[in-house]
């Protein structure tokens, strides 16, 4: 059977390219880049050559790049190693309450350890409030990170003007853009951010390489002590195959960057046109404009959400109901919540993300097949319009909680 | 989320999908909030025998494949037996559910019980 | 020209049938682990196995692995991790001066929080005491981490024994075990650790991959927060590709362990002999028997270990002068000075480690052109037995630090 | 660490290796425990030029090679051109060296000026 991906958003298959690039330092340059003969020189060089790729995408000097092993790292790097640097000037920090979880856990973790943090509330379409962000900034406030663009919903925030507002300040301003990259121009200059976050996996790199941007001469504790790697900023012997990798795919990125977002775009206005056509009853999240472009989330009233990706994994389709990092768990994703939705309908919502190959006829497909798929799991819900639910009933089993 | 052939199998061809019209006992527990709605029919005769049974289920996989499976399950049995059906029955029968789906198998006996007090309170 | 790769404890080249389980992972098998349609499926079933295999490589049980990017996030995340965790019990942490950076950097990371650290000293030969290690133990002990075999001299510490002691206080106990797998046997269950840490680029597996055994029921704070992953431990999309990679490279080594063991023993053998048999004053730093075997650590009077390095790599033999992940530094090892080897006869160490394809004949043509080598730097060196150091020359230069 | 052309060749051929044996100017600076020592052996004639230079050094390829460079660099200049030496120009000559191994340049300009004022000190 014919698979049709449409969960860019987790991960994206790696380009063939770029796994070329990756083999002969599977195989061949295996050196120790921190060795002084000839296989650790040749494996130091090819690092830095990555480096340069990475800070080209994101009009950055390569001494400004740090490889770490993930988005995750990269995003618990900044964060922690800010509040522990700054934490004599104050323990006040500020993000968004849609963040990813490896932004949102981390600030957690920072508040059992003495420090605030204020969770910015967004809109109805995911947009964080500048004045709101205005009114939580105090003196103590050592950072903010809000991220650039949501990984669920796929709204982008108003970054450059955020950063405007926090360095006028002289506040650190951190922002998660693994969603970004490859898909909006990223501009750090531009965007005014001392720290930005990167996953090699959501560009057509492998996963478990991710990018720390930090600003030159920005004060950051390390996360991972040890040896002298990166600048002595970040420990653990470098991951040569997958540090070229990830140079090479935000090289491609950047190259095709028009040409991808043109593709993604068309097709997710093909989406969203023949869902929300053709489906009663089923909703846009997010941003109607300022979204990625290969994003599109919807609700479908009365139904839950992995029934319908069971479904479509049956006939050969992959999406996603909220975050796939967040899978694991039974709670409705803190996106959909955070956008107003109550926890029955978030239940429901179907993440399908475009990637570069996915085709106009891969749409039909999809289109077609979800038409019947919601109305196959209406007819056997309890819950519709002439339903609602009965309160009363549930009281009885208050006490199966999750 | 790795289910059974069995779980895929009631999943994607569910038995006794729907509402039954002349019903004598109507169960319903969950809540959309906490993801999962089941709502269990039941026709139960004079001599306290089910002779039908069906759902309908707000839910993930694994509440749908319960609810076919738990329905399945108790058609021809007396009220009594069926009251005593356990979670894990329904589990077992399923060939297994993921640890963090168990609550749907026990949602499923619970919406069977909540049938059959409906079906004694009627009568009452 | 031929190469002869001798700096196997910095890293190993990657097997090709590590490479090959790799591939399918980077091209067809590209899912999230964590989504739920058959990609992500087949993605998770797949780090089962490979968690499987470590496990069984090391007689853990696979719910005790949990992958990391590195050796060096290992090493953080048990320290940083136990401490944080234990932090209201005591603030007392034992280690001993001759571990990797990723352990003492960690430590005075610590130290600069608040916790206080007794860097055990080693005898000549690199051994922890084990009177040392009763002596230093105090109520207020939280974690004790000893390596289980050092990375520069070899030297193998009595990991069962101390596991007893600190067992008996009830006090949690981290072993770094990167040198240790595939050179010796490894069982947690026998050596009384806690925590155990590995890395897959020192057994003829990728770099950027490691693991941290945590016994099961340890209560330890995560290092990296975020998703879900490995058991909503240790958050990141899982570097599926490497993971395999790790599982196979840890299968093999237990596999051939006794032949690559007898093999490497063999040939450290030959080559400490022809050494210290045709140079003189040449000195075999850490212990004659207990190290690992593939692991050689020479010092030779009067001559720098820099120019050691240079001149083999000119012939075409890799070899290093301290820990690779030192190299960035110009300070002289310190594991060679916690054996009591004064700086000046520290910077002249070398050290040669044999792998499983080295050969008989490498070794002889190491040798005699190591003879060569050291007579060239020595009749270039100012300092001989008739000329010793005139320290009052050196005074003239005490402006003059590193 | 990325040595240059240059570099590597006065590493492994240097110039001026060994003692001069009527030498009149000797310069030793560094120590072992910072892991180079460089002496410096000049022959320098009435008129104060430099005859002949040479060089003996305990230290990294960097120290070798800029041992050897400076050596070269002075033979046949005054001893007041000599002392002017600086470690930038030493390190130009080379074509670069790793910022890490600078101060091996630095070594080989202070060497020559122990040694020229060894010479000064005999002579006075
Ligand atoms: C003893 C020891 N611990 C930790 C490490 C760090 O492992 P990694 O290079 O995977 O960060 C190494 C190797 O560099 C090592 O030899
Ligand atoms: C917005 C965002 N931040 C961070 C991450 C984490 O990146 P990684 O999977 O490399 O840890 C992800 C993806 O999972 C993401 O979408």
């Amino acid at each position: 059977m014919k698979r049709i991906y449409l969960d860019h958003a987790a991960t994206t298959p790696v380009d063939p390219e770029v796994v070329e690039v990756m083999i002969p330092y599977l195989t061949e340059t295996f050196g120790n880049p921190s060795s002084i003969y000839a296989e650790g020189r040749a494996a130091k060089k090819s690092i830095e050559k990555a480096r340069q790729q990475i800070a080209t995408a994101i009009n950055a000097d390569s001494r400004e790049i740090y490889f770490t092993a993930s988005g995750s790292e990269a995003d618990n790097w900044a964060i922690k190693g800010i509040a522990m640097k700054n934490k004599a000037k104050g323990k006040h920090i500020i993000t968004s309450q849609i963040e990813h979880h490896a932004v949102l856990h981390s600030c957690e973790y920072l508040e059992k350890q003495g420090f605030e943090v204020t969770y910015l509330p967004v809109d109805e379409v995911g947009l964080v409030s500048l004045e709101d962000l205005k009114n939580a900034i105090r003196d103590d406030t050592i950072l903010v990170s809000i991220m650039f663009a949501n990984n669920e919903i796929g709204t982008i925030e108003p970054i450059k003007e955020i950063g405007k507002i926090v360095k006028e300040k002289g506040i650190v301003f951190h922002t998660d853009a693994v969603q970004a990259l490859g898909n909006i121009p990223v501009d750090v200059k531009d965007l005014n951010v001392d720290l930005l976050s990167l996953s090699a996996h959501k560009i057509y790199g492998p996963k478990g390489i991710g990018v720390l941007y930090i600003k030159k001469g920005l004060p950051i504790d390390n996360l991972i002590h040890g040896g002298a790697q990166e600048r002595k900023k970040r420990a653990g012997t470098e991951n040569t195959a997958e540090i070229m990798a990830f140079g090479k795919a935000a090289e491609l990125a950047s190259e095709h960057l028009e040409e991808n977002m043109t593709h993604m775009k068309t097709l997710r206005d093909q989406l969203i046109e023949g869902v929300l056509g053709k489906i009663p009853l089923a909703r846009l999240n997010g941003h109607p404009e300022k979204r990625l472009p290969g994003n599109a989330n919807f609700c479908f009233a009365y139904i839950e959400g992995e029934s319908i990706l069971l479904s479509l994994d049956v006939i050969g389709i992959a999406g996603s109901s909220g975050s796939a990092c967040t899978s694991g768990s039974l709670d409705p994703s803190h996106v959909l919540l955070a956008i107003g939705l109550p926890a029955g309908v978030a239940h429901g919502s179907l993440r399908l993300t475009i990637g570069k190959s996915t085709t106009a006829e891969d749409i039909d497909y999809v289109v077609n097949n979800l038409v019947e798929i919601i109305q196959r799991l209406r007819d056997m819900s309890p819950i519709d319009a002439d339903h609602p639910i009965d309160a009363a009933v549930f009281d009885k089993v208050d006490h199966h909680h999750h | 989320m790795e289910y059974t052939d069995v779980v895929m199998e009631n999943f994607t061809c569910p038995k006794n999908v729907g509402e039954i019209e002349d019903a004598n006992g109507v169960g319903q527990v969950g809540s959309p909030a906490c993801g999962d709605i089941m709502k269990i029919f039941l026709k139960i005769n004079d001599d306290d025998i089910i002779e039908n049974a069906s759902f309908k289920t707000f839910g993930c996989g694994a509440a749908v494949a319960s609810s076919s499976m738990a329905t399945e399950m108790i058609i021809g049995k007396s009220i009594e037996e069926a009251g005593k059906l356990k979670n894990s029955d329904v589990v077992d029968a399923l060939g297994g559910l993921p640890d963090v789906k168990i609550h749907c198998s026990v949602l499923a006996a619970e919406a069977i019980q909540a049938a059959i007090q409906d079906y004694k309170n009627k009568k009452a």
